[in-house]
Parts: structure tokens; C-alpha cells; sequence
């Protein structure tokens, strides 16, 4: 059996090196590679000593999805196989969790939507599962472009929910998505969400730890549910039994489960703030406007915030990471010195608004966009127009894409 | 710091996880009494106490120490069974220490044997059946005991213990975390240790839900 | 005009590489030492359907993402970007910046006169270049096109070095071929495409440097020049 | 998990429940040559259910659990419906989790415990209802066998929805009036036997469970060759006495009718070839081991 601990620093199959996670992390020399964003997943799933992948064809989450799968030709991941759809998919995850393996898939958009009566039960279930949601698209008509509405619809899901910036957070995340996700107090499944193409098809600088250390394995045993392999008490046991009141005399114990699933949530603050070094990252939290934004927003806030300070106006940033757990006590500290905060969004409800309206007082200081949806970019310039013009300045007026 | 405090109830008609309301688990080397992070000595003695105290000092040992399912486990259950054999010596006339197995999780049907058992789905049944008034979890999975230690917070005035081989449990009134063959003779060493020194309660738990 | 950031889009047809393009001048401007980033933007994968690629380079961080919406210099991949509009923008030089670029795979001018007009009225100069029968002739084959457009872009622009462009050619078509923990069996088959994609990998680099030349003539001539650097130096 | 390892912490055994001291005392975990005879003998490994009085269900189960060949290496995976009011009693570890995706869960499960344990033998098991099987799992259904995922698929038909109150369902005799069908069912009883035959499974069976000598062979041919081989499908009627308006005491009878030649649950069965060939070798081994043990005896 899998003792985590008992087997640093020794070798597995391809002789990669069992290591404790946070020297490989923080400690273990960087290597420097220009990488697309489906490459960094596959590298990061290199070092992650996976058990299972199970892949299906979507965009743009497909070319992570087959280059998993030539880790699993090179012998690095147990095993891989080609689902018949997202909701096959997920329930085959789901199985591998239960059989106590360590588990990873990646979706987006429609298959995100079609899998969801997964997600409630992987959380309810407490399957450490973790899955890459390459955001897009999901209403009709079709769209294969960035939108992030899908997010929505995870975050009252049970499931933590991460919101990765760059391809850089993707590998870093990967890794230590594991760590909080298993750890026995929350053991719960992660959503590493990202926009769509901006990660996945970008080419960047990223930092990769080296090639011949990996995660130590996952041990199911110390799961706060019995893993079903035949290994483990109670013998007489069933992952998850009907406890309505129909059935049998259960005060509560459907209201307690449900409450034990985001109490797990909480509990992952916690261990989330040692691994990511905080649920959210800030920058000039003195200043009277902020930019708060999640994902790719963040990158284009960043930008906004030069052409900004070029025109002499200084402008905070709040980096959100982690929206399951939401930080709710981050957000309202970095932001309580700021008269305007301006939530940037790729999709078309303002969802990110809506949270951060409902966390800090005195919301009317939020003004919920610039947003864009469908698709489109959001060139930094019209997040700086958006500034501008509610605070009054003259901003030339952009005109829209219409071709 | 959270406000709120883990205490024995009934606390309400549905009583809140206490993560929820701010309580972090004890990190290594540490514990928790009414959510707040204690040492461990301080939880000992605090536990020990409990136990003297009650008129129904109950140890409720889960599947993971039921079952010889390896050698710790088999050893963490010869612990137990010293525990409660110090239990039995140290109590005064007029309490009774008792120790019933949790065997498993499954709901039953219609209802368990509150006699025999006690089931995460119905833990008030062998509470309030046995008036017991102070009980620890020992070598049940996490989820399950949380499931547990909620309901019991939400209908019953029992005081619960977490001994707990993982993180711990800020669901229970007291709790400890890596629990080990050590920490459970510990804590009967400590039982022994303050023998005689606590009064017993003189009220007894209500049996049956309260309202 | 020197500037901190150089915004390039590739506006090209599915097939032609304009994907590659860009993530080549990208790794060959992260080999030089400067910020870059590249990225694709395309529908349904597709044949000889509009696809776009953007190329940021700079001397500082770069953190924008997805389209280009306000590029310094725009290259037209294939005519029919601008005969039939295959192009995200209409026309294919909107949001165009001042004092840009436009390049255009094309024995011939294209343009019509009120575009001539509107792009002389922004500064922006245009240049002709021959790309796919400068492919056919150097690398003999169409598919060297999109080295046709690196090495023009290049030549004006300066860019990236010469030796970054061969490096990251050598990474992006040698790659692959890199045994990665595979069979003896399977080195064996790869030292046999190898010996291939060594010629390949010649070709597009002759392809990339006699239009880098024929770029470079034609800035000079021109006096058009635009390139990546620190304006206060500069200045 | 070896027979050794279910065993009661000595401390702790008096005061374990008299069904788990029982379970434990007579179990069958890793007795050979174990099947439905001890069923009556030994404490089978099923508890009291909360089935309707009668159910034919009832009665598979305990048939079932006692042939599984390896239920101390076995998971089973069961789906939405009266099954899953019986499975909290198995004595074998198992799982619910969503209605219809059975085979996609028993599909990852297979593979993990592959994984997880390298050269040793982890059965899997699917038990599940017409509905989950035929309507809403379907495509998982097949998928799994396409993919020649390596466990068994059991179909409790009762031909119709029993736990959300008798709908009708794609195993339904065509004409039956039922809910969702008022004007009696409009198509034909879905043929998932020969459907299973075509998608790759490499031992079929239609029956009932009116014998269970019957099903303890069906049930081990159906476990060994899954583990062996591929995927294979056993169809068993269990009539839902309620729905059809049966008493508790109608369930044995209405089965014996209906697997008459003429009757839809006549015994039918597939065997693929190189499923034939491990049966046979299963056959001369059982022989030579119960020639081995009357000698043995003999010499005693």
C-alpha cells in the first residue's frame, strides 16, 4: 500500500524520484521553457503521479487532453482511455476515486455543462478529483471562443474552485491542487479553471521544477470515507447510501452531509494559503481605484494599470485565485481604502461582480465590467476607458468590433 | 477569531458546521476545547475531566479499530479496551462508563439497537437511550463522525470527544489529531491521574429530544 | 519610431502556418533576451478559413492576452485576407496604429485607393512581398510561406537576430523528434526523420533569410523604421 | 482483502453486534467451492433489507452473494432504484452514486483497482435495474462494452420503473399499460441480450431467478470470464409483485411461468469461444480438485 510518507525519496517505474512537495515546489531548481498552456497541463501531469486520465475531445482542452495520453504511452500515468462523452467521463473518474486511485481529467464549455449531475456527487462523495476547465462558450449559438460563464454554475457545486491567471499558475496549481485537495480534512474535488485559448493556445515563459521529481502517490487510507477496494473497513459498506427520511429514520443526516461539504470547504482555506501563499494576490491596496478580476481579466488589468499610470493615475490590483474558498475577509481588507473598484469580466452576467457586491461594504463602490463575452478580447485599453469615464474623464470613445 | 464556540447543545433545530462559523483545526502537536486551540496536555487533563464528570462516560470505537484490518489497528484496540477498563475503575458509584461500537455506517432499517450500536444516520438514539452524557469517537472515518457530531451538538446535551487519527474535529467539543496507541494511553493515564479529584455531575441527560 | 512593445498580427488562411509563425518569431525573441508572447485565434479548425495569430514582443513583462486589436504591424498571410475578407476585421488593417506596418504576401498590389489613402493619412507604410513564390523558389515548396512572412517582418522590424530564428526553428521542428524516455526502437526511427527535417529545417531558414534581406532593403529604402526598444534610451 | 484481514479486533469483540460476530464466524470470504447452499447454513452476506415483503429481488441477492467466487476481492457497483435499498446491507463493499452510470463508475473502478493492484484478482460487479441499464444508461451500458472493460453487468428486469412507482421502461412487454403508458407500451421489449452478444460481451445470459443452482452458475461462468476475458451481461427477471398485482406470495410462481420455452425469460444463453475454452479448463480443474479432496477424505 501507498504510505505516503514512507516512500520519499524513492524512485518509481521511470525513475523519477518521490519527493516531498513542498521542496519541490520551493525549494528544487526551475527550468525556464516557452511552453502553450496544454503543454505546461502535460508536464505538470508528468510530475504528478497520477493514476488515472480519462479524456474526451473538446475545445480547447483537447490538445492537453492527447498529450496526456503520450504521458501515458511513456509509462508515466497508470492508465488513460478515451470517455464517450463528459458525463461517461466524470462518473469513470468518479469510479477511479473510489477505488482510491488519483484521479485527473480536463473538460470545457458544453461538456462542463453536460457533465454537472457529476459534480455535486463528487463532492458529496468526497473524491479528491482534479479537473482542468478550459472555459468557453456554452450557449447556442455555438462558440469556441474565451467566456467564462461555466464558472458559475461550479461555484455552488461543492467543489473547490480555482481560477488560474497564466500557464505558470496552471503548473504550479496542478501540483499543489493535489496537496489541499487530499488532504484529509477536505478531500474534496478542485475545478483548476482558466480562459480558454488565452492559457491553453498562448505561448509563454514558464518555470518548470525538475523532470525526475514527482508528487509522493495519494493514500486512499487516509480518506475520511472507506475507499471501496476490499482493503478497509467496515466490510458491509456503501458509498453513498439513500439516507431520506422516506427510507429510514436519518434526522438530519442529509442537512449534516451537505453542511460536512462546504464545512470541507472552509477547512481548505487553511492549507489553500499555505500552498498558494494566500487566496488572493494585491498590488497598491492604498490606491482609490482597484481592479479586482479573476483569470485572464487579471492579465489584462495588469496592462490597464501602465497605460494608466503613463496618464499619471494610480490604480490597485486584487489578483482573486481561489473562488471556492471565496476570500471573502481578503477582499474586504484589500479593498477597504479604495473608492472605486472596477471588476473586469469575460462574461456577459458578471458573476465575479455579484460576489465581491455581496462581501464589502458600501458595494455601490463596485462598477461591475468592463465586460465581454462570446469570445472577444479585452484590450486593456477599454478597461482604462471604462476608469476613466467613471470618474469623469475625457477617454476617447473605442469603437466596437463589428466585423 | 471566531466568535462562536463549540458547545454541547441542543443547540439548534439545525446547528451549523463549526468550520462554517470560523473554527480552524489544531495544527500538529496541538488540540481544540469549544473550538479554541488548546495544547495537548490542556486537552488531556480537560478530557479526563469529562469523563470523571459524567454520569455516562460512553467511548464510541468506529470500524477502523473494530476491525483487526492491521497490526496499529489491532493495537489501537487493545488502547481502547484499557481506556474504558480505567474508565470502569475510576468512575464513583452512580456512573457508569460504557463502551458501544459504532460498526458501521450504513442506515439501518427501521431502527438501530440504541442497546447495542450507535449509527452515524441516528446517533441520538444511543445517546438519549443510555442518558449518555460525554462520549469520544475513536477510529471512525471523518466524514462519518462529522456527520455524527453535528447531530448529536444539534439534539443532545452530550459533551463529545474526537480522537481522531487525521486532522481532528472542530465539530466536536474537544478534540485531538494523528491519534496513536500513545495518545490513548495517555489519556487513561490521566484518567487515573485525576481520580477522585472531580465531582461527578449531579443532573443526568434528558433522554429523548429536548422540544 | 522605437517602442516598448511591438504588437504583430498575422492575419493568414487555415493551412499556412500563420500559428507557427508567430510562435517561432515568439521563441526566437524569448531567445534574444526581449518579452514575448504568442498567440492563435481561430474557429472551427479548418482549411483555407480565416485564422489569425499574434506575436507581442517587448522589453518588459507582457501580460496582455488573446486578439490584437490595436497591432503595430499587420501581415496578410494570402490575398484572399483582403480580395474575399477572410479576416477577423474589416477592413484587415483596422485598429492599425499609427506609424505601422502593413505587410502583404502578394506579387501585386491589392489595395484600393481609398485604403492607400486611409493608411497614408495613419503613417502606415505597406510592403509587397512575394512570399509563396520566394518559398517555391528557395525551399520548393508552398509551405515555406509563413518563413517568407518571419523573415520579412524580421528584416524590417529587427525584431529578432538571425541566430535566435535558427535556434527556435531547430526547437519547434526538432522538437518532436526528441526521444523522450521511448525505445530503442523508436530512436532508430527518429534518427531517420531526422536526417530529413535537417534539410527541412535548412530550407525555411534560407526561405527566412532572403527575405529578411529583401525586408531589410526595403526599410532601409523607405526610411521606415519601427522597431522594439527603450524609447527614454533613445531618445 | 484476504479472509484474515475481516476479522474483529480481539479487545473490541464482545461488543460488536451479534450479526457481525456471526458474519465473521460463518463467513464464506475464501471458501472454495461456496454457492447457494450456504445460504441456509452459513450466515449469507446480506442483512435484513427493506424490499416490499416477497420481492423477487430479495431473493436474487442473497442468490448472488452467495456464488460470487471472490466476494473478499469483489466491489460491486449498483444504480438508482429498489437495489440500492437492499445494497447497504451487502457485506461486500459497493457504490451508488448517480442513476444510469453504472458502467461508466464500474469502468474507472476496474481500472484503479488494475492500477492500484498490479497481478491480483479485484472483481467487479455491476447490479442494476431495467431503467439504469436500458434507458437512462444506455450508452454507458454498451460503451463499457465496446471498450471490452473487464466486469460483469447484472440487469435485475423487472420491466418496468418499481421504485418511482411502475413506469414504463424499454424492457416493458409491449402493450402493458402502465404509467407513462396509458394506452399500453407502443414498442417492442428492447432485445439487450442480443444487443449485448453484438456489442462484445462474452457471456450472455436471459433468465430467471427461480433456480438458484441456476444462478450460482451463471453468476461464477459470468465473473470468471469477465475477469478473464471481457465484459459479460446476465438479464434476470425479478417481477416486480407489486406493479403487476401480484401477493408476496406470487413472486416464484410468476417467474416459473415466464421462463416456460415459449415465455420471453426462457433460459438463452452465449457463449463466445474463447470464453467456452476458460469454462472448460474451469470445468477439468473443479474435477481434479474435488477427485483430490475425496481421496484425501478416503485416506482420513
Amino acid at each position: 500500500m501507498a504510505d505516503t510518507h514512507s516512500v520519499i525519496g524513492t524512485q518509481n517505474k521511470k525513475g523519477q524520484t518521490f519527493t516531498d512537495t513542498w521542496k519541490m515546489m520551493h525549494e528544487a531548481p526551475r527550468t525556464p521553457s516557452f511552453f502553450t498552456g496544454s503543454e505546461v497541463i502535460k508536464e505538470a501531469l508528468r510530475r504528478a503521479s497520477c493514476d488515472v486520465m480519462i479524456a474526451y475531445p473538446i475545445t480547447p482542452q483537447s490538445e492537453a487532453a492527447a498529450l496526456i495520453g503520450e504521458l501515458f504511452a511513456e509509462g508515466y500515468i497508470g492508465d488513460y482511455f478515451r470517455g464517450e462523452s463528459e458525463f461517461a467521463v466524470m462518473s469513470q473518474c468518479a469510479g477511479a476515486a473510489f477505488g482510491g486511485a488519483r484521479v485527473f481529467t480536463t473538460t470545457a464549455g458544453p461538456g462542463t455543462m453536460r457533465a454537472m449531475e457529476n459534480f455535486p456527487m463528487w463532492a458529496g462523495a468526497r473524491l479528491p478529483i482534479q479537473m482542468i476547465v478550459t472555459c468557453r462558450g456554452i450557449n447556442s449559438p455555438l462558440s469556441i471562443q474565451p467566456d467564462t460563464l461555466e464558472i458559475a454554475y461550479l461555484l455552488n457545486t461543492g467543489m473547490l474552485v480555482w481560477h488560474a491567471e497564466t500557464a505558470q499558475d496552471f503548473f504550479d496549481w496542478i501540483l499543489k491542487g493535489y496537496m489541499v485537495s487530499e488532504e484529509p480534512d477536505v478531500h474534496l474535488p478542485l475545478a483548476l479553471c482558466c480562459d480558454g485559448f488565452f492559457v491553453t493556445h498562448t505561448k509563454d515563459v514558464v518555470n518548470l521544477t525538475p523532470a525526475d521529481m514527482c508528487l509522493p502517490p495519494y493514500d486512499p487510507y487516509r480518506s475520511p470515507v472507506p475507499c471501496m477496494d476490499m482493503e478497509c473497513p467496515p466490510v458491509r459498506m456503501m458509498r453513498d447510501p439513500f439516507v431520506m427520511k422516506s427510507n429510514y429514520i436519518s434526522y438530519a443526516t442529509h442537512a449534516s452531509w451537505q453542511q460536512e461539504i462546504w464545512a470541507a470547504i472552509e477547512r481548505s482555506r487553511k492549507h489553500t494559503i499555505k500552498w498558494l501563499n494566500g487566496l488572493i494576490d494585491t498590488e497598491n491596496t492604498d490606491a482609490d481605484i482597484m481592479i479586482v478580476a479573476s483569470g485572464t481579466a487579471v492579465s489584462q488589468g495588469r496592462e490597464a494599470i501602465r497605460l494608466l499610470e503613463d496618464e499619471g493615475i494610480r490604480c490597485g490590483l486584487v489578483k482573486v485565485k481561489t473562488l471556492r474558498p471565496w476570500p471573502e475577509e481578503e477582499i474586504r481588507e484589500a479593498t477597504k481604502n479604495a473608492k472605486h473598484i472596477f471588476v473586469p469580466e469575460f462574461n456577459v452576467t458578471g458573476w465575479l461582480a455579484k460576489e465581491i457586491k455581496a462581501t464589502i461594504p458600501n458595494h455601490h463602490r463596485v462598477h461591475a465590467g468592463p465586460h465581454v463575452c462570446g469570445g472577444m478580447t479585452m484590450p486593456p485599453e477599454i478597461i482604462v476607458q471604462e476608469i476613466k469615464t467613471a470618474l469623469g474623464m475625457k477617454t476617447l470613445s473605442l469603437a466596437g468590433r463589428g466585423s | 477569531m471566531s466568535q462562536y464556540r463549540v458547545l454541547p447543545g441542543p443547540e439548534h433545530f439545525l446547528p451549523p458546521a463549526a468550520a462554517s462559523m470560523g473554527i480552524f483545526l489544531p495544527n500538529p502537536g496541538e488540540a481544540h476545547i469549544n473550538g479554541v486551540i488548546v495544547s495537548e496536555e490542556k486537552a488531556y487533563e480537560e478530557a479526563a475531566r469529562q469523563f470523571l464528570m459524567a454520569k455516562v462516560p460512553t467511548i464510541f470505537p468506529g470500524p477502523l479499530v473494530l476491525w483487526a484490518w492491521n497490526e496499529k489497528a489491532a493495537k489501537k484496540a487493545t488502547a481502547i479496551r484499557h481506556l474504558y477498563n480505567t474508565l470502569k475503575e475510576c468512575v464513583q458509584p452512580g456512573q457508569t462508563a460504557m463502551l458501544i461500537p459504532m460498526p458501521d455506517y450504513r442506515p439501518k432499517y427501521p431502527k438501530i439497537n440504541p442497546e447495542v450500536e450507535i449509527n452515524p444516520n441516528h446517533p441520538n438514539l444511543t445517546i438519549w437511550h443510555n442518558k449518555i452524557d460525554c462520549c469520544m469517537f475513536v477510529g471512525v472515518h471523518c466524514h462519518q463522525a462529522n456527520l455524527s457530531l453535528k447531530i448529536i451538538r444539534g439534539g443532545t446535551s452530550c459533551y463529545t470527544i474526537a480522537m481522531c487519527a487525521q486532522a481532528g474535529h472542530e465539530d466536536a467539543m474537544l478534540s485531538f489529531r494523528d491519534a496513536s496507541v500513545e495518545k490513548i494511553m495517555k489519556l487513561a493515564d490521566t484518567v487515573k491521574r485525576l481520580k477522585g479529584t472531580v465531582q461527578p455531575r449531579q443532573t443526568s441527560a434528558k433522554s429523548g429530544a429536548s422540544n | 519610431m522605437i517602442k516598448k512593445r511591438l504588437n504583430i498580427r498575422m492575419s493568414g488562411l487555415g493551412g499556412q502556418g500563420a500559428v507557427t509563425a508567430a510562435h517561432v518569431l515568439a521563441m526566437a525573441a524569448n531567445r534574444d533576451g526581449k518579452f514575448s508572447i504568442s498567440n492563435p485565434f481561430f474557429g472551427a479548425e479548418k482549411r483555407m478559413a480565416p485564422a489569425e495569430s499574434y506575436c507581442r514582443i517587448g522589453i518588459e513583462r507582457i501580460y496582455d492576452r488573446g486578439e490584437l486589436v490595436f497591432p503595430d504591424v499587420i501581415q496578410v498571410f494570402h490575398p484572399q485576407v483582403i480580395t474575399m475578407g477572410k479576416s477577423y476585421t474589416m477592413p484587415f488593417y483596422s485598429g492599425v496604429k499609427e506609424g505601422g506596418v502593413v505587410i502583404i504576401n502578394s506579387a501585386q498590389p491589392l489595395l484600393s485607393e481609398e485604403d492607400v489613402q486611409r493608411l497614408k493619412d495613419l503613417n502606415v507604410a505597406v510592403f509587397y512581398i512575394a512570399g509563396t513564390e520566394l518559398a517555391i523558389e528557395v525551399a520548393g515548396t508552398e509551405l515555406s510561406t509563413n518563413m517568407a512572412m518571419i523573415g520579412s517582418v524580421s528584416g524590417i522590424t529587427k525584431c529578432v537576430t538571425m541566430d535566435a530564428l535558427d535556434g527556435a526553428l531547430q526547437e519547434r521542428f526538432g522538437k518532436k523528434f526528441v526521444a523522450s524516455g521511448g525505445t530503442a526502437s523508436l530512436d532508430e526511427a527518429i534518427k531517420k526523420k531526422f536526417a530529413k527535417k535537417e534539410m527541412l529545417l535548412a530550407k525555411n531558414l534560407a526561405t527566412v533569410k532572403r527575405a529578411y534581406e529583401i525586408a531589410s532593403e526595403w526599410a532601409e529604402k523607405n526610411k521606415v523604421e519601427l522597431q522594439v526598444g527603450n524609447p527614454a534610451v533613445a531618445a | 482483502m484476504s479472509k484474515e484481514r475481516i476479522k474483529i479486533s480481539e479487545d473490541l469483540y464482545d461488543i460488536m453486534p451479534s450479526d457481525y460476530q456471526d458474519l465473521v464466524k460463518s463467513a464464506t470470504y475464501g471458501k472454495e467451492d461456496r454457492g447457494w447452499k450456504d445460504i441456509g447454513s452459513s450466515k449469507e452476506l446480506i442483512e435484513q433489507h427493506s424490499l416490499c415483503a416477497g420481492c423477487p429481488e430479495s431473493m436474487a441477492f442473497r442468490y448472488i452473494l452467495a456464488s460470487l467466487p471472490n466476494p473478499e476481492d469483489t466491489v460491486m457497483v449498483g444504480s438508482t432504484g429498489c437495489t440500492s435499498l437492499v445494497f447497504p446491507m451487502v457485506a461486500v463493499h459497493n457504490i451508488h452514486s448517480l442513476f444510469g452510470n453504472q458502467n461508466a463508475i464500474a469502468s474507472g473502478l476496474k481500472r484503479a483497482l488494475s492500477v492500484r493492484f498490479p497481478g491480483r484478482t479485484k472483481d467487479v460487479v455491476v447490479l442494476a435495474g431495467d431503467g439504469a441499464t436500458v434507458d437512462i444508461g444506455l450508452d454507458m451500458t454498451l460503451q463499457a462494452w465496446f471498450r471490452q472493460e473487464k466486469f460483469t453487468t447484472i440487469c435485475f428486469d423487472n420491466e418496468l420503473y418499481a421504485n418511482t412507482g411502475g413506469q414504463e421502461s424499454g424492457l416493458m412487454q409491449k402493450g402493458f399499460v402502465a404509467k407513462m403508458a396509458p394506452v399500453g407500451k407502443l414498442f417492442d421489449k428492447v432485445r439487450l441480450p442480443e444487443i449485448a452478444r453484438e456489442s462484445g460481451c462474452h457471456y450472455v445470459v436471459n433468465c430467471t431467478v427461480s433456480k438458484p443452482s441456476l444462478v450460482e452458475k451463471v453468476i461464477r461462468n459470468a465473473v470468471h470470464i469477465a475477469r478473464e476475458i471481457g465484459p459479460t451481461y446476465l438479464q434476470l427477471y425479478t417481477p416486480c409483485i407489486l406493479e403487476i398485482g401480484k401477493n408476496s406470495m406470487e413472486g416464484l410462481q410468476e417467474m416459473r411461468d415466464s421462463e416456460k420455452p415459449t415465455e420471453r425469460f426462457a433460459y438463452k444463453e452465449y457463449v463466445s469461444e474463447p470464453a467456452k475454452q476458460l469454462l472448460a479448463e474451469l470445468a477439468a480443474k473443479d474435477k481434479e480438485r474435488k477427485a483430490a479432496a475425496k481421496q484425501l477424505a478416503g485416506q482420513a
